[in-house]
This record gives C-alpha cells, structure tokens and sequence, in this order.
C-alpha cells in the first residue's frame, strides 16, 4: 500500500465534504477521517512486512524537487496519530452545530491532509509546502469559526497566521541555502551535507525560528494562548494536538540531522528556552482565568519539555518525545474536548464560573479525571513513559535540567488539581450540567484507552520507531565520525 | 565663425527655453518656445540637416505649439494664474536644476568625450534621400508602427474630448 | 501457577476497583462493600500462601511480564518480585485492608458514594500492592504514584468541601515534590548501575563494582526526598495532617498503617544502597529525629482528635526514619508493624468515636465515653498503652529497640527520641482522658445518641487490639524472629545489643518516661479535670504549637505565595512584554506605512522633485562618487 | 512579427465594426483574433524550437526578433489582454458606444508592449513604450466627467512623459556611444569595452526611465494616485499587462546591452529593489482603498522582480514564470474587485465586507488571488518567490533574499486584511449576481494560477 | 564634406543639450501651470532631439536623425493625448493648474 494514499484520501475527502452540502458535511468528513486512519493502519503493516510503500515523483527539474513520500516509523507513527486524532477531533465537532458546516469539515481534512503531507515528505520544499498549507486552513477555521468577540479573535487570529508564517519563511531561506549547498532538497541528500559550523548555526537558527514559533518556545509563545482560546475546539485541537507535534516532528527530521554541529553549540541555548518555557507555562498556568488558556499554557509547558528531549540529541530525548508527542496529542486534545463539553453546558469559558459538576455528571468526571492524570503523568499513563524518557535524557546532560524540567510533574500536578478542583469539585452548581453522551464518551473512551494501553506497553511505537531514531542519530554523529 | 554662431544659437537657445519657463503668461511662455525652436532649427542647419530642420519647424512650431496656443486660447488661460504656488516649492526647483545640470554636466565633462580621434568620412548621410532609403527600408516597421501610435493617440483624443451620449 | 497466583494478588483489588466504579451503584450498598472487602481478603489470602512458601524455601518468587520501557542506559521489566520484605508488608497491607474494608462497611454506610469510596479503596489496596510486589523501582513508582492518586482521591472523598479538596490536592502536590527526588534518584541509580532491579542493583554492589560515592550519595538523597514526601517527613510532613479530612477509614489505612510508610520501605528495599552512604543516613537519622519531637510537640495541644493521631503518626515514623538512618533497618520494620497495628486501632477507635456523635472530632465536645462505648475505650486503651511504648503492649518493644540502637549510636538523638517518646505518652493519654473519661461535654442531642458502634465496626478494632497487644512476639528480645526473616533482603543486619546491664537501664528509662507523660497527662485531665482553652485563648508557646510552628503559613508565604506573584508577574509583565514586542513590530511597521502614506502627498511637483533628486542620485553614486 | 500584425489589424477590425454597427461582435471577434494570434505566437515558437538552441528569428533588418524570450512573454500578454478584454463589456455597459475604443486601445496597448518585448532595435523599443503609455494615458483618464480619473490621467501622463523624455535622453545618449539603435550592434560594441562612458549615462537614463515604467521606488509615486483615480479595469491593466510588459522589456534591454556594467550598477538596482519592496510594503498596510493597496502591492512585487538582475543570464525563466504568477493572480483579484466595485463608485475595503458569506467563490478567488501574490504555497506566486530566492541566494546575495523575506511576512498583513473583511465582516449591502464574464474570467485566470503552481516547468520550460 | 563638428566638437553639443534637457526639467518642476509644464517637456523631448541629431552627425549615420522622426511623432502624440486630458480637467475645474490635483494622495 502506497503512502500517498493517505493524502488522496484526505484531499479527496476534503472535496467530498465540501460537495456534499451542510448536511451532510460531517458524515462524509467521518467517514473519510476513518477511512485514512484505515489507510494508514494498511500502510503501516505494509511497511512492517517491509513492502514498498513509498512514493517518488521527479516533479521539478529546476530546481530539482521531488515529490517524495516516504513511511518510515517516524512519519508513520506521527501519521497515525494524525489519521486517529482527526476522526476523533470530527467527532468532537459533531455535538455543535456549525453555519457553513461544509466548508468547516472541509477544511478540517484539508488541513489533516496538509499535516498528514508534511510528515511524510522527504523532500524539504514539498515539505515546506505541507507545512505552509496546513496554516491556511487553520487561520479559516478559527477565523471564521471561533468564539469570542470578532475584534479581538481577528488580532490574535492574524497574529498567528503573520507570525508563524514569518518563521516558516526563515525556515525557507534555509532550506534554499542547503540548496545551493547541496543540489537537492531530499533528506538523503541533505543528511549527508558538510556544512561549515557557521553555516550549520544560520541553517539551524533558520528552523528554529520556525519551529519555535509552532511550537511554540518562549519567548515564542505569545499567540498560542489567544488562538487556542478563541479557535472553535475542533481548531485548537488540530493545533495543539497534530500542529505543534509537526514542529517538533521537523526538529527532529530536518534541523538536528542537518545541522547537528549548530544544534550542539546551541544545545544549551535551545534546552534553556524550552525548560525556561515548562516553567513559566507552568507557572501562568496557575494565573488562568480561561479553561481553554490554561490549558493552553499547560501544553507550553509540556511542549517545551519534549522539545527539550529532542535537543537533548539523546535516542532517549528523542524517543521520549516522540511518545511524549503521541500522548500529549491524545490528552490535550481530550482536554480540550473537555473544555468543549463544558462550555457546550454551560456557555462559558471561564474557570470561576464552574464547579459543582462532579455531583451531576460523575461519567463526565472520571473521564475529566483520568486526562488531567494522565496530564500530569501519572505512571500508568502514556504520558509518565514519554515524561520519564524526556527527563532521563536531560538528566544525561546535567542533573539540574532534569530537576528544572521535572519541576512540570510538580507545577503540573498543581495548576491541573487546582483547575480540576474549581470545575468540577465543590457545591453543586446551580445550572444544569447532563452526563457525557455516549458519542462524547466514546471518544474519551478512545482516547483513555489509547493513554492506558501504551502506558502499560508501549513496546510496539518503541520499536516502531526505534530504528529510524538511530539513523538520524547516526547523521547527527556524521561529523564525529568524519573527524 | 561658425563656433560664434554655435554659441549665439546656444545662447538664445537656452535663454528662450529658460524664458518660456519664466514667463508667468503662458501665451508668452509659447512664443518663447516657437523661439527656441528656432534656435533648434539653426543647430539643425548648423549640422547640415535642412530636411529635419524643416520638419522640426513644422512639426514643433507648427503644429504642436499651434495645437497648444490653441488650446491656450480656447480655454482662456493667457492670464498669470499660479497663484498658490509655495516658495518652498520654487526654491526646491531652483536647487534641484543646479543640482541636475551640475550632475550632468560634471558627469560628461567627466566622461572625456574623444574628440580628438573624429573625422569626416564625406560620405552622404543625411540628404533627403538617404533619409528616406533608411526610413522606409531600414525603419519600415518602426515607421508603421509610428502609426499605431499615432492611431491610439488619435483614439484617445476623441475618446476623451468627445461628448458623451447614449447611442444604444 | 506462581505468576498467576501473584497476579491474583495483584488484580483482586483492582477487579474490585472495576466493579466497584462501574456497577458498585447497581449492587447496592452491602453488595459493593462486601466485594470490595473480600477482593482485598483474596489478596491477602494469596499472601499468606506466598508468606508461608517463602518462609519454608527461602526463595524469592519472580515474577517478570514483559518488557516496559527502554532506555539507552537501562531497560525495564514490568516484574514482580515476592521476597520476605515484600511479603511482610503484603501481609500487613492486605491483612489490615481486609480488616478496614469491612470497618468501613458500616462506616460509611450512609454516604450516597459508598460504592464509590470502595472502589478507591480498593484501587488504593492495588497500588499498594503495586509498590511492594514491584521488582524495580520504576514499577514501586506506579504504586508510588498510585497509592498518591487514592489517596487524593479519598482524603477529597467528600469533594463538595472545598477545604477537603484542598487538603487532597496539598496531599498530592507534597507527595509529588518527593516524587521528583525519587524520579530523580532513579535516574542516577539508573546511568550507576544500568538497571532498577532491585536484585541486579544488589548484585553490581556485592560484586564490588566500584561506583562513584558522590552520585550514589546524591542518589540516596534524592531517594530519601521521595521518602520524605511519602512518610511526611521534615519538610514534607505538613500534609498529612491535613489529610485527615478524609473519610477516617482513610485515615486508618493510608495515613497510618500503610501508605505512609511507603517510604520506609523504600529506604529499606534500597539497604544496601543506603548503606554505603553513611552522610545520608546521618541526614536521615536525624531528619527522623527532629521529625519526630517537632510533631510530637505539636501533638501536644491539638484538639481535633484526628489531628493529634496524625501528630503521632508523623512522630512515629519519624522515628522509624531514625532508626532507618542508624541502620537498623530491621527495627524500623519493627516499628512499622506494630505502629500500623496500634496507629489503625487507634483511628478506628477515634472513627468509631466520632460515629458515634455524628461526625464531632473536637475533643473539647467529647469526655465521659467510657460507659457509653465499652469495646471501643479498652481497644484504644491497648493500642494508647501500646504507642507509650508500656510492656508487655507491642510498642514498647519496638520503640524501645529504636532508643536503644539510638543510644548506641548517639546519646543526642535517643534524647531527642525519648523526648518524643515521652510526650506522645503525654499526648495520647490526653487524648484517652479527654474522650473518655469525665462526663460528656457535647450537646444534649449527641448525648442522647451515644451508643456504641456496631459489630462491623468493633470487630476490626477487636482484632487490631489484640494485634497492638501481642504484635512485639514477632521481635521479642531474644527470640528476633523477625530479624531471622528479613536477614535475607537486609545486606547489613544492625548490630544485635546483647541484653545486658545497659539494655535493662534504657528499658526502665523508657518505661519511666512514658509513665511521667501519663502521669502529667493524668494529673492535668483527671485531677485538675482541665479541658483544652478555645482556639483564641491559646498563647505563648502553646499557640505556637496549636498552630504548627507556623510552618504551613511559612509556606504559603515562602513558596506559594512568591509562585503566584511570578505568576502575576509573568502574566502581567513578561506576556505582556513578549507580545508587545511582537505587536511593537506590527506597530513600528504601520507607522513606517503612515510615514509613507504622507510622502505620498498627492502633488506632482513632489513627485517629479523626488524623481529628479533619485536619477541625481543614481548618477552621483555611478558615476560620480569614485 | 506575425503576431504584432495581426494585433494592429484586429485593433482596426474592432474600430471599423463599430462603424459598421456591429458592436455585439466586437468583443467575441477580439477574443477569438486573439486566440488565433495566440495560435500564431504558439506557432512562431514552434518555429524557434526547430532551430539551434539559443538563435533567434530577426525579421526586418532586426526590427523584430523573435526568441523564445520574446515570444514566451507574447503569448503572456496576449493571454493577459483576453481576459482584459473579456472583462471589458461588463465594465462598459454604461458606455456601450465607446466600447470599440477601449477594445482597441487595449490591442493597441498589447501590440506596444509586444513590440516591447520582440525589439530589435531601440526605435521599436522606444515606439512600443509609448504607444503603450500613450494607451495607458487614454485608459486612465477615460472617464472625462470624473475629476479623480482626470487627474489621475494627468498625473500619469505628466510623469509618464517626463519618464519618457529621461529615456529618450539614455537611448540617444547609447546611439551616441555606440552609433547604432540596434540591440546586437551596440552589444557588439559594448562587448569591446572601449565604448566612451556616455553609453553607462545612457544605459543609466534608460534604466530610470523603466524603473518609472514599473513603479519602483523613488520613482514609484505616480502608481498608488493613478491606480486609484483610474476606472477599475484600466488600473487591472496598468498592473498587469503594463507592469510586466515594462519589466520584461527592461529584463531584455538590459540583458542586450549590459554587458560589464560597473559594479555600483548593481549596487543601485538592489538599493532600489530593496527601497521598493519596503516602501510598496510598508505603505500598502495603511490603505483603506483596494486599488491603492494593489498598486503598493504592485510596487513591491517590482522590488521583488528587479532581484532577477543578480545574474540576468539565468533569471529569464524566472521573471517569466513571476511575472506569469503575479499577473494572472492580478487579473482574478480585479475580477473579484471589478464585480464587487463595480456600481459602488470607490473601492474602500468595506466594499468587501461579508463576500464570503454572499459569494463564496468570489471570495475564494480573491482569497487565492492574495494568498498567491502573498506567496502562499501552492499558489503561483509562491513558487515564482521560491524560484526567484533560489537564484538570488545562488548569486550569493544572501541578504536581499533575508530583505525581501522580511518584506513578505509583511506584505501578509494587508493582503489579510482584505481576507478578514471577506470573512468576519457582515455585508453591508444585499447580494448581487456575478456578471459571467468576471466569474469567468476569475475563476479561470485563478484555476491558470493554481495550475502553473503545480505544475512550474510547463512555464519554466518555455525559455 | 565639410563637418561642424570638426570645429565645434560634439561634447559641446552634449553640454548643451543636457543644459537643455535640465532646463526642461526645471521646467517641469518650476511650473504648476500644466500648459506650460507640456512645453517644459517638449524642451527636454528637444533637447534630446539636438543630441540625436548631433550624434547622427558625429557617427555620419542616418539612423539618428530618423529617429528623431519617431521621437516627433511620440511628441505630437503625446500632446494630443496630453492636451485632451487638459481638456477635460480644464471642464471639471476650470483651471489647470496641476496643485488642484491633489485629491488622490495617502
């Protein structure tokens, strides 16, 4: 099964939504989320019996582009979250009612077809085409979509767009000079590339001015928690649970194998920034108002740790933060879930204006429950085995990284009881909140029993990924080797 | 003598030009420029070109500064109307001419035209007919298209001058 | 067979768990609180086969699943490890979580959520059985973790109080500070030994590899921090108190018998690792010590009858730690068990107590309960003669082993240590006299309920008394049995004190000691018949103590406090400042723009000017500035 | 040469059907000629493509040339023109008897910016310029009773000729050095390196003069007023057609002639490109007015062409496929501006408010149409600055590239702007239908755009 | 056949023309009167022409002076088109000078 099926599903299903007319937007935009997450399980065991699922197609011949799709246990594990996550994330949607419903799931799959192109291309500009398409429909989406005043969500809103582009942009400069270096713009090709040390500090400052800006790093970060409150849920958890995963996927697939002899010199610079971001994530958490901010500056935190991991330039910063990635997609886009739940019920947003909802929606709860733990990650979850990755590896450079990011499972624990406190805890609230639906319970049932499945035997992504992991980290020793 | 004339012609060549500028009535300001074109004229004699000289003087002062005195006349504009014109702007002027003639004039003055290596081959090259062996051998296209332009330029006048009326 | 016997002992409690959550409201309230009750005996019972099986072959039972997590250094197996420590704690764990299921059968009878505080309870029981079975100490961190989680979960059982939630989430927060020290610790034992198995980490020691002091130190310290914030020890002990909120069977089992001495037997796993480094075993030696007079001294006036078996509990396992420092490791375990005897009586009793007047905890509305609550006034009383450390009671035993290896080892800390001996005589008897002896100083309604608890209820605390009267057997001065049976799992046995001249004259110390607390304890509240002051009335050094040393305000103004003013600051200062300087681009470019929407001023003269000064300046740069 | 021909003729066909009443014909008639001048131009390509690799058919004692240079940018503008074209009868229902003047003012314009890109000779060069601008004139005041289209008008031509008169002052200055108007000869002359440095004053003169042409900065400031004053289809024209005619004739002229210019010549044109892309950028995010915003716009995409003359050996291709992009996503944007404008009498960004609810493929369109010149992937225009920094960071000129990055992320902002309106603002006025010929003519020019995105090197290939 | 430029010199007729060319632009930027502004620039067109003409005989080409026709023509089509536009200005406003031409700016 060729990989680039997976995108002509998704962009096939994109046109089909669209076509089919609001009504029946979102049967057509679930049924094709399902059939590319099926898709993608078929590739993936076509890869592991090791049949030819790649895709090659000289597409430009000046300059050489090639329309490369390559699976791989990096790209395919990222694209299965992306397939599995998108069905999910559509089905969050379905409890609202949208105008315009078909260009809202349109979009939905366009911009999982988007993500799901740039995780799987090898060739750095049809990736940078990935990466730029999946802004477009995001920017729609929580544009049109969103909540909240129009004045303000345009700000933040176009903010966003302006500033991620802006990166993305340094990003290209890289990528075009790796082309003058090279001749090619595959990452075979570029793997291989003897860059001066100078060189490889402005290639990698390039992506990282990208990546950080996704990711977001502080001091980064300051259009995350605005978009991520006013985006509808369905926007946020695109964003948060596959967009900001792209970024750190692309550190690890493009920045640290390109450039590695930059991403040692700046490896303190790099690490400072994101263990400086789990901090002060953590700590404005505490600060919020908004479910949706705190949740927001929550996954500061949490993204700063994995990002961390991946500059530690250890299989085990790396490894962690691929499963930390998977796990951190499916808990944040359950919290975020969460947060549409509540403000379905109850109209609002804001954390004091809750409570009381554990005595009327105790199922809504345990659930509520189990994604703040696993938040938090508690061992047994998913997240505690990507946690435990990510610190250990910082703990291979200093001991005080390590202390300094394991402070997250303290502040961590500590802005997530106290939210879980104040929203669900406490007198009975005065309005209405009904129990989960099963369709809503289904998909938090999804998402738990990925979190606990993979807590207790994560084996499989390990070795899924494992491999591929050491390749990149044999490019990034190429220069030790070489001397 | 003929460096004498050179500097007669140029003198009131350049004193004209300036004069039509000058002059603060425009009826004046065109007379000043028939002038100028004549001087214009005398350096095309000078060079020995009578049939351009002859054509300039038809072209330029008998017909596009009739069509300007023309136009001058039909709005009745023969008054010294600049009223709200800012010193600012005249001194700026002012500065800019010194600046770009001094520019100019210093780049060519820099530029060492060779003089020296001229001569005159006597070959005929500026007789009527050798003129129109180029125009209409060499130039044929251009002079064609020279109509292309005088078509549009024809368009466009009536388009813009002519009255507007519905017509169906 | 093994393995699946062991995992039988492992998921009972959890199957109860899932029962218990998902159809412990259609089962009704006996039917939940019996399944519960008898998952955690069917753990139990499967200990007892292990206990008597190791106990005959010597033989550790291994259990190993699959592998768990790899790293580059080490990997880990999700494995069990059933060995006489385990075991021991097993039996102690499961055997008085059998006893407080069926206690809170009838506790907590009349709560809406009964089903539901079953389940925790039971999920509490697997995540104790979770840290103990464990074969490495990644898999002890789940338990570690879990038994966090329950009791979270169960100190906010009653979650519409928001205090109560407080105290559960201050619970989890403290127990998560130690948790990173024992994250921490595990990485370093990890990149030291490649590997958290228990035997293979025993082994590169025994082996004589040599492995560096100061990370092995640094090791045992960070352990000693996750202990620490488990065992509620200085400065992490202020939660525990607290946590007292829950409901009181909670408080039995994990705030008393079991949970809370997660860390010593952790410390005690880990023996051999502490053993090679002496400065951290002085630190916890004396951190045990100060631990256990300062909550001892706190005990002293509290009046909210749970708080002062708190007090003792930290006390209590402070001096365990004491006795973990010095290296007597088999003592501390000593102490453990007849601590969790005794200590889960005593809150039985307390919670059969404040059943009986419908939720009172003040002892201030207490007195006179003696004739009213017969069963529960002589199981207290053994247990209070017990933790004084009177013989032939279990505790005297125990604690008296401590003081004595104290004695030995530094005459500073078996002072401090008889201190805290002596006050919690004081304090516990204060306790005894203030309930139950004297009349009743509740309200008239409390009075006319007063009856003694049901059958469920003084069952348990029959049982445990006998235990808090008998339980010294296990380690009686001379006969060590328990020290024969832990030999195999402690590298280094404490020395044995022969019993001679000196032994005698501590003993005798001791026994006075507690018999002066009494005795002051007796004369106060017998003889005087004082009753404690209202809060407001108590000053001096007496309202320093009632308010616990201050600490948790101290706290509060020291670390959380300055949190939240970061945060503020972050929010209102450094977001503020990030995104202004992001909008200040956006704003530097559009009065760029309006600077240029001015040049563009819509006359021609400019216009031309501009063009005329552009081509002079082409031409002076091309040409003219060579 | 077949091509301008027949470009002249139907401009005359179009004047004498109006006289023989047959007005409906005029614009069908003109489409069609100029499909089959399209044919024509394919065919003369086809013809070059049977010759050697780099030669090049002179017709006229070198009048005309025909390259693929020259005939890949014909087939463009001719391109360009149909759609102008196919727009105008919509545009001009008011005025339906002037109607066959504007359609051959525009042919007539095409033919001039033909003969500005097949020149062989400076004369044509010089005649195609102006009969261009001469048209441009025309169109921009065609509106005689509107005092902004007059002035506008004014402006321009005031400009335009004074423009004029600084190139004519350059062409005779290289006739003088080199004594010849003909392209090869004064490159052969140039070639030998002892022209007298009058030819750099000259080429000097004539590279200001184009700059003017393409409104780069300082010489830009006539755009913004006359893209503004003139009537909405004339300002498409002006930048479309007129803008990258001028380019590429500029491209041609100087990739002829310049041969070892001095090192500051460079210098200036990066100074300038750089001065255009931040100053058409910067001001562009200040305007309230469509077409204003488009000409800042405009300005700044000039900045970003002249970045092709780091190395003009290479860039051909390049300049085509930008200016290919960049045009065709101009013609969609005033499709969409010409429908919504159209009876509203200016063209503030209010005018856009809410179209993406009232007419979702208008508003995609244009959506498109901004995202492409924003440089957006899988837009044209992305790709035309891929390729554009690719080359330019090939030369070395890292910088530049950084610059003219910055002046995209930029650029962004006002083209969002519009985008916002679109879709977060409620319409103010109630729904119009869309005339077919601007659905036509914005849904195919957006689909061309989209198309060569994907596939490049059908353009690129072309030279 | 006798030359004028074999005792004037043609860098004196470059001088003069620039010298022309810049009063024309003087001109340009001295006037506000649109008349007269027309005439500035048929100067510098002139100016141009001179220089043509004193190239083509400095080369003894023809070519020069034809195209010195081409630049006529443009001239007079220019002014055609120029004055027309003045025209409808001068029916709107009923003037003509060019500061009045400031609507469109910003």
């Amino acid at each position: 099964m060729n990989v680039s099926i997976i995108l002509i599903i998704l962009l096939a299903g994109a046109l089909v939504t669209y076509l089919a007319g609001n009504k029946w937007a979102s049967k057509a935009a679930v049924l094709f989320s399902i059939a590319a997450f099926a898709a993608t399980i078929g590739v993936t065991i076509s890869y592991s019996n090791g049949e030819a699922t790649s895709f090659i197609f000289h597409w430009l011949k000046s300059p050489n582009v090639f329309l490369a799709f390559q699976s791989d246990g990096l790209s395919l594990s990222m694209l299965l979250l992306t397939t599995a996550l998108t069905p999910i994330i559509l089905f969050s949607s379905l409890g609202n009612t949208f105008k315009n419903a078909k260009s809202f799931y349109a979009l939905i799959l366009f911009m999982a077809f988007a993500m799901a192109g740039a995780f799987i291309s090898v060739d750095g500009f049809v990736y940078y085409i990935f990466w730029e398409l999946a802004l477009i429909p995001i920017y729609f989406i929580a544009l049109v979509w969103g909540s909240g005043d129009s004045e303000s969500r345009k700000k933040a809103v176009v903010k966003f767009f302006i500033y991620t582009f802006a990166g993305s942009l340094f990003m290209l400069v890289s990528f075009l000079y790796l082309y003058q270096k090279t001749g090619s713009f595959l990452s075979v090709h570029l793997y291989k590339a003897f860059l001066t040390p100078k060189e490889q500090l402005f290639v990698s400052l390039g992506f990282f001015l990208a990546y950080a800006i996704k990711i977001p790093v502080i001091p980064f970060h300051t259009w995350q928690a605005n978009v991520y409150q006013k985006a509808p849920s369905a926007g946020t958890m695109l964003l948060s649970g596959i967009m900001l995963k792209m970024a750190i996927f692309s550190i690890v697939r493009w920045q640290l194998p390109i450039a590695p002899l930059a991403a040692k010199e700046l490896m303190n610079v790099f690490i400072g920034l994101c263990i400086a971001g789990v901090i002060y994530g953590s700590v404005l958490a505490l600060k919020q108002k908004d479910i949706k901010k705190l949740f927001a500056y929550s996954s500061l935190a949490h993204v700063g740790l994995i990002a961390a991991g991946t500059y530690t330039l250890t299989l085990d910063g790396l490894r962690g933060a691929f499963l930390q990635m998977i796990a951190h997609g499916f808990v944040v886009v359950g919290l975020f879930f969460a947060a549409e739940i509540i403000a379905r019920r109850f109209e609002t947003g804001k954390i004091e204006e809750m409570g009381g909802i554990r005595s009327q929606s105790p199922k809504f709860t345990s659930m509520f429950m189990i994604l703040v733990l696993a938040s938090v990650a508690l061992p047994g979850t998913f997240n505690f085995i990507g946690e435990f990755e990510l610190l250990y590896s910082l703990y291979q450079l200093d001991i005080w990284l390590a202390v300094l990011g394991g402070t997250t499972i303290i502040l961590g624990a500590f802005y997530m009881l106290r939210m879980f406190q104040q929203v669900m805890l406490g007198e009975q609230n005065a309005r209405a909140f009904a129990d989960v639906t099963f369709g809503e319970g289904a998909v938090f049932v999804a998402i738990i029993a990925v979190l606990l499945f993979f807590g207790l035997y994560p084996k499989p992504i390990v070795d899924f990924i494992t491999p591929e992991l050491e390749t990149i980290l044999a490019s990034i020793n190429r220069f030790n080797l070489a001397r | 003598m003929i460096t004498t004339l050179f500097y007669i012609l140029s003198a009131i060549t350049l004193a004209t030009a300036f004069l039509t500028i000058l002059s603060k009535n425009p009826i004046h300001s065109a007379i000043y420029l028939v002038l100028c074109f004549f001087s214009i004229a005398g350096h095309y004699l000078m060079f020995n070109a009578q049939f351009l000289a002859i054509v300039h003087i038809i072209v330029y002062s008998g017909a596009i500064m009739i069509l300007m005195l023309f136009t001058i006349m039909l709005m009745n504009l023969n008054k010294e109307d600049e009223k709200n014109k800012s010193v600012l702007s005249r001194i700026a002027a002012v500065v800019s001419f010194c600046l770009v003639a001094l520019v100019l004039l210093a780049t060519f003055i820099k530029a060492e035209p060779q003089m020296s290596r001229y001569y005159a081959s006597g070959e005929d090259y500026q007789s009527i007919k050798v003129l129109g062996q180029v125009l209409l051998n060499d130039y044929m296209v251009p002079f064609e298209f020279a109509s292309v332009l005088l078509l549009v330029s024809m368009i466009g006048a009536v388009l813009l001058s002519k009255k507007e009326y519905i017509n169906g | 067979m093994e393995t699946n016997l062991a995992l039988l002992l492992l998921l009972a409690p959890f199957a109860g768990f899932l029962i218990n959550i998902f159809t412990g409201k259609k089962l009704g309230r006996n039917a939940s609180g019996t399944l519960g009750s008898v998952a955690v005996a069917v753990s139990f019972a499967a200990t007892l086969y292990f206990f008597l099986q190791v106990s005959n072959t010597k033989q550790p039972v291994m259990v190993n699943l699959f592998e768990w997590m790899e790293l580059i250094n080490f990997r880990v197996n999700f494995g069990f490890q059933l060995d006489q420590l385990s075991l021991l704690w097993l039996m102690f764990v499961t055997g008085i979580g059998t006893l407080i299921h069926i206690y809170s059968i009838s506790y907590m009878h009349d709560d809406e959520n009964m089903h539901k505080f079953f389940a925790y309870l039971n999920l509490f029981v697997f995540f104790m059985i979770t840290l103990v079975m464990g074969s490495n100490l990644l898999i002890m961190f789940i338990g570690w973790e879990g038994v966090g989680l329950c009791s979270y979960l169960l100190i906010g059982f009653w979650y519409k109080n928001q205090d109560y939630n407080d105290a559960a989430k201050k619970a989890f927060i403290m127990n998560r500070i130690g948790d990173l020290g024992f994250l921490i610790g595990m990485f370093i034992v990890g990149s030291l030994f490649h590997s958290l198995d228990y035997t293979s980490i025993q082994n590169t020691i025994t082996s004589g590899t040599p492995v560096d002091a100061v990370w092995l130190s640094a090791a045992t310290l960070c352990l000693f921090i996750g202990a620490c914030g488990k065992s509620a020890q200085i400065p992490l002990y202020t939660w525990l108190p607290d946590a007292m909120a829950g409901p009181t069977p909670v408080s039995a089992l994990i705030h008393a018998a079991t949970m809370v001495t997660a860390g010593i037997f952790m410390i005690t796993r880990m023996n051999f690792l502490f053993n090679l480094t002496p400065d951290i075993q002085n630190v916890i030696a004396i951190v045990g010590a100060v631990t256990s007079l300062v909550a001892a001294a706190i005990g002293l006036v509290q009046n909210d009858i749970k708080k002062v078996l708190a007090y003792s509990t930290v006390s209590q396992l402070g001096l365990m730690f004491l006795a973990l420092g010095l290296g007597a490791y088999e003592i501390a375990v000593f102490h453990v068990i007849t601590h969790a005897f005794f200590k889960a009586c005593l809150f039985l009793g307390s919670g059969s107590v404040i059943h009986g007047l419908h939720g009172e905890q003040d002892m201030r509305n207490m007195g006179g309960l003696k004739k009213a609550m017969p069963v529960t006034f002589i199981t207290f009383l053994i247990s209070t003669l017990a933790i004084s450390g009177l013989p032939p009671f279990s505790g005297f035993f125990s604690k008296d082993e401590i003081l004595m290896t104290a004695f030995h080892h530094n005459k500073a800390l078996w002072i401090i240590a008889s201190l805290a001996s002596i006050m919690t005589a004081f304090y516990m008897f204060r306790l005894l006299y203030l309930t139950f002896y004297k009349s009743f100083r509740g309200t008239e309604e409390q009075k006319h309920h007063l009856h003694e608890s049901p059958a469920l209820i003084t069952f348990p605390l029959i049982v445990l008394a006998i235990l808090a009267l008998a339980g010294g057997v296990i380690n009686l001065p001379g006969s060590n049995w328990l020290n024969h049976y832990l030999a195999p799992v402690i590298a280094a046995p404490a020395a044995h004190h022969a019993l001679d001249g000196t032994a005698y004259m501590l003993m005798g110390i001791a026994v006075a000691g507690a018999l002066v607390g009494i005795g002051i304890a007796y004369a106060k509240y017998i003889k005087q018949s004082a009753v404690p002051a209202q809060d407001n009335e108590i000053r001096g050094f007496a309202g320093m103590l009632y308010n616990k040393f201050y600490v948790d305000e101290l706290y509060m103004a020291i670390i959380v406090k300055p949190i939240y003013a970061l945060g503020s600051f972050f929010k209102n200062v450094t977001e503020a400042a990030f995104s202004g300087a992001i909008y200040g681009l956006g704003k530097i470019a559009d009065m760029l723009g309006a600077e240029g929407k001015t040049l563009q001023n819509g006359s021609i003269g400019f216009y031309l000017l501009t063009f005329v000064v552009g081509v002079c300046s082409v031409i002076v740069y091309i040409f003219l500035a060579k | 040469m077949n091509t301008l021909i027949a470009i002249a003729g139907l401009g005359i066909i179009c004047l004498i059907a109006e006289i023989f009443n047959l007005r409906k014909a005029i614009v069908p008639v003109t489409i069609i000629g100029l499909l089959a001048v399209l044919g024509l131009n394919v065919a003369e390509y086809n013809e070059l493509t049977q010759l050697a690799p780099g030669s090049k058919r002179a017709f006229y004692n070198n009048m005309v040339v025909s390259d693929f240079y020259g005939v890949a940018f014909s087939g463009l503008f001719i391109v360009l023109t149909i759609f102008l074209v196919a727009l105008s009868p919509d545009f001009h229902k008011e005025r339906k008897a002037k109607l066959s003047d504007f359609v051959a003012i525009k042919l007539f314009l095409l033919a001039g910016a033909i003969a500005m890109v097949s020149f062989g000779n400076l004369a044509m060069f010089f005649l195609g310029i102006e009969v261009l601008s001469i048209a441009l004139y025309v169109l921009a005041a065609s509106e005689p009773k509107n005092i902004k289209s007059n002035e506008a008008g004014m402006k321009y031509f005031l400009m335009g000729a004074f423009a004029s008169g600084i190139l004519l002052f350059g062409i005779a200055l290289i006739y003088g050095a080199t004594g010849s108007f003909d392209t090869s000869a004064i490159f052969d002359v140039a070639i030998t390196g002892n022209e007298p440095e009058w030819f750099f004053i000259g080429i000097v003169m004539l590279t200001v003069g184009l700059l003017f042409k393409i409104a780069a900065v300082p010489f830009h400031f006539w755009a913004p007023d006359v893209y503004e004053g003139s009537p909405a289809l004339t300002t498409a024209t002006m930048s479309t057609l007129a803008k990258i005619a001028a380019m590429a004739a500029f491209f041609k002229l100087m990739r002829s002639m310049n041969y070892q210019v001095p090192g500051s010549y460079i210098t200036i044109i990066s100074i300038v490109a750089i001065l255009s892309m931040t100053i058409g950028n910067l001001t562009a995010l200040k305007q309230t007015n469509v077409k204003r915003m488009l000409a800042f716009s405009g300005i700044s995409h000039a900045g970003f062409m002249l970045m092709v003359f780091f190395n003009p050996p290479a860039m051909g291709d390049i300049l085509f496929y930008y200016a290919a992009a960049y045009a065709i996503a101009g013609i969609a944007a005033f499709a969409v501006v010409l429908y919504v404008c159209g009876n509203k009498g200016n063209e503030e960004i209010h005018n856009f408010n809410g179209l993406g609810k009232n007419n979702p493929l208008m508003a995609a369109v244009l959506t498109c149409a901004l995202l492409s010149m924003g440089g957006i992937p899988i837009l044209s225009g992305f790709f035309a600055k891929f390729f554009l920094f690719n080359e330019v960071l090939h030369t070395g000129h890292i910088a530049i590239v950084i610059v003219a990055v910055i002046n995209s992320i930029i650029s962004i902002g006002y083209y969002f702007k519009l985008i916002l309106a679109m879709y977060t603002q409620d319409a103010t006025g109630e729904k119009q239908p869309v005339p077919i010929m601007y659905g036509a003519v914005a849904v195919i020019s957006i689909l061309i755009n989209i198309a060569i995105g994907l596939y490049p090197s059908v353009l690129l290939d072309l030279l | 056949m006798e030359n004028i430029l074999q005792q004037i010199g043609i860098e004196n007729y470059i001088y003069l023309s620039a010298l022309l060319f810049c009063v024309g632009i003087f001109g340009v930027l001295y006037r506000r009167n649109a008349i007269v502004m027309f005439m500035s620039i048929e100067i510098m067109l002139n100016a141009v022409n001179l220089l043509l003409v004193a190239f083509s005989t400095y080369h003894q080409d023809a070519e020069g002076q034809v195209f010195v026709f081409f630049s006529m023509a443009v001239a007079a089509a220019e002014v055609a088109v120029g004055l027309a536009i003045l025209v409808a200005i001068y029916r709107n406003l009923n003037n003509i000078d060019i500061d009045n031409l400031k609507k469109l700016k910003g």
